[in-house]
């Protein structure tokens, strides 16, 4: 049970870094609160946002709750849309997309592993464009998302199937490119012992480093 | 490669649950004999160590059994490296020829001992910035970022991330993300580097001892001025016996150590070539 | 042109929508501020927000700004965030990547001097996790690769650029510690040179291949 001030800090954090908009009922399990009183506090921080003139809005959508810009910055945003985003991301999204194309399914800690940066940003893109979806989980115990291309993918690049996907036959890789991209798909820490590696190295969600005796 | 239907078994392994101290690497466990036992290091006991290893190489192996699990060479040929690490360095104290040392023996001893020192305390620096590192990303990880990414309505004006990319665009995109992976390499550098090569020192041991029959190692090497040439020729002596072309024999604790020459005169050649050509990477 | 006020509505507003850190450099593009402009206006945001106490940071990570929840809400962010705990690293891997960190760009081979040890596996699991990249050849004949940190690994860290790293000279060993190493390494032999070497050439000091001393 939270009080009202920790709770209305709890109830921004947790938007914060959600994806999706969060139900009060959701909020209200996770903070052991009243769904009602839920709904109060997202109310007053909604009113304390416009009254100090944020650049960002509570917003009700969908039946929950979920941080977005204001509308009337909306110029501003349409240009980051354009101008920002735009050719910064195609390079990184289109590698992304042509792992996981050629490697499905696999988890966001190996397309990490392969592309060696972060991939949650871009591959929340592809999702969100439709390009990628979840489509199972790890069987191991963290449980890991695994992806893989969809339809609209396969329809926007005039391909039947993934078997139609251009062989990588003629590109010979020497042994290291191979070594590289098997260690960085096989499924478990099997060659790594005591570096520890499961599949969903590239979480976002945690820390990953220990200084363990 | 590209049928998704390959079935992956996702399952993981954990690491092995170690509760002896297990260290990084001979600089490592030099740090901790020197730091917490307080230990001169030529007073450390080589068969502890040697001891330690085994234990540790018998735990590891019944820790893999049983289950799926394989012995994890990476864990136990390292350790094997720090104790024959050590061993090689203290085996230089003792080998004959120390006690010719003269002046520049003497200076190169606290040159090698400085050299060291100077190591070690490199490795307990980043040993502490590593954890402060840790330490960091322990805060770190307390605070979630947001990648929420675009709102629905600025998604239709997001760029069309696929315009113009056609499959082979695509299969291009994948050979350059895999490409630039580094070349593996086999490492030596912490071997030790000399200009003695344990196949030459072979080559001499070949041709001597056949003649000689029986020698102690002491005599075999009085006429070397370096250690290292001692150590060197030590180390040829132990590929002939692994090759069966010598016998070495020690009476006691403390004795000399004995080299018989057991090979025959006429395959000496032969197996000179094929022995010397296993060991000439020991060169560094 | 903007004005303060409005620049600041809509930094937040395009943060809100960014899913990766934003550089100061691109949001004085889009804002036609100069970027040293919106460094100082994002450090004003910042410190607004931890001020009035809010459930989120504007953090700078990896030479851009997000938001991030407040590192004090974890537990409550932790239950709502599905993907469990990410691996954590060995000793070995966490002592290489400090080396990594501080020194780069270095060969694998300088690496493994410092360590003492062969670091090929604890490299490859560095390279896997996203943590440590190859940034180039050396120019020597070898044209070894040359290794160094990804900005993932400063994300991971929560560091805004490499210079944000504890300086390395905080960890130099004190002299209490120089002393107990030149103690330990004293080189024992040099005092009894010669002394008590017996006549018939056998070893004083210890059988070689037993336990001394």
């Amino acid at each position: 049970m939270a009080d009202d001030a920790e709770a209305r800090r709890a109830i921004e954090a947790i938007l914060m870094v959600a994806d999706q908009p969060i139900e009060a009922q959701l909020l209200g399990e996770l903070l052991e609160l009243a769904p009602q009183r839920i709904e109060d506090l997202c109310t007053e921080l909604a009113s304390e946002y416009d009254v100090t003139g944020r650049g960002f809005i509570l917003a009700k959508v969908a039946g929950g709750y979920r941080y977005q810009s204001a509308p009337d910055l909306a110029g501003h945003v349409e240009r980051f849309v354009l101008e920002g985003q735009s050719a910064r991301l195609s390079a990184a999204a289109l590698e992304t997309l042509a792992i996981v194309a050629y490697k499905q399914p696999l988890s966001r800690g190996q397309i990490a592993a392969i592309r060696g940066v972060n991939v949650d940003g871009v591959l929340r893109t592809l999702q969100q464009r439709g390009f990628v979806t979840e489509v199972g989980r790890d069987t191991g115990p963290g449980q890991a998302a695994m992806f893989g291309t969809t339809s609209l993918f396969l329809e926007r690049l005039g391909l039947a199937g993934l078997g139609d996907l251009p062989p990588l036959g003629d590109f010979v890789p020497g042994p290291e490119v191979v070594e590289a991209l098997e260690q960085g798909l096989r499924p478990s820490g099997l060659d790594d012992l005591g570096d520890d590696e499961p599949a969903d190295g590239g979480s976002p969600d945690a820390g990953l480093l220990d200084g363990g005796p | 490669m590209v049928d998704p239907s390959d079935e992956v078994n996702y399952t993981r392994v954990m690491p092995y649950e170690v509760s002896t101290p297990v260290f990084e690497g001979p600089f490592d466990l030099l740090l901790h004999l020197i730091m917490r036992e307080q230990v001169d290091l030529y007073e450390v006991s080589l068969s502890t160590i040697v001891d330690a290893y085994l234990v540790e190489l018998d735990r590891l192996v019944a820790a893999a059994e049983g289950t799926d699990e394989r012995l994890d060479l990476d864990v136990a040929t390292e350790f094997l490296l720090i104790a024959a690490t050590l061993i090689e360095l203290k085996a230089r104290r003792l080998l004959p020829g120390v006690h010719d040392a003269d002046l520049d023996d003497e200076l190169g001893l606290w040159e090698e001992r400085d050299l060291l020192l100077s190591k070690l305390l490199e490795c307990k620096t980043f040993k502490d910035a590593a954890r402060a590192l840790s330490q960091l990303s322990e805060e770190a990880s307390r605070s979630f970022p947001r990648t929420a990414g675009l709102e629905d309505p600025f998604l239709d004006l997001a760029p069309d991330l696929l315009a113009g990319v056609t499959a082979t665009r695509l299969r291009d995109a994948f050979l350059r993300a895999v490409a630039p992976k580094p070349v593996p390499t086999v490492d030596i550098s912490h071997l030790h580097v000399s200009a003695a090569s344990v196949g030459d020192a072979m080559e001499e041991l070949l041709d001597e001892l056949p003649r000689v029959g029986r020698i102690s190692f002491r005599r075999l090497t009085s006429g070397l001025v370096e250690r290292l040439e001692v150590v060197v020729r030590f180390l040829a002596l132990l590929e002939l016996f692994k090759q069966g072309l010598v016998d070495l024999d020690q009476a006691g604790s403390f004795a000399e150590l004995q080299v018989v020459w057991v090979g025959e005169d006429a395959e000496r050649r032969d197996l000179a070539q094929l022995a010397m050509a296993g060991v000439d990477a020991y060169d560094g």
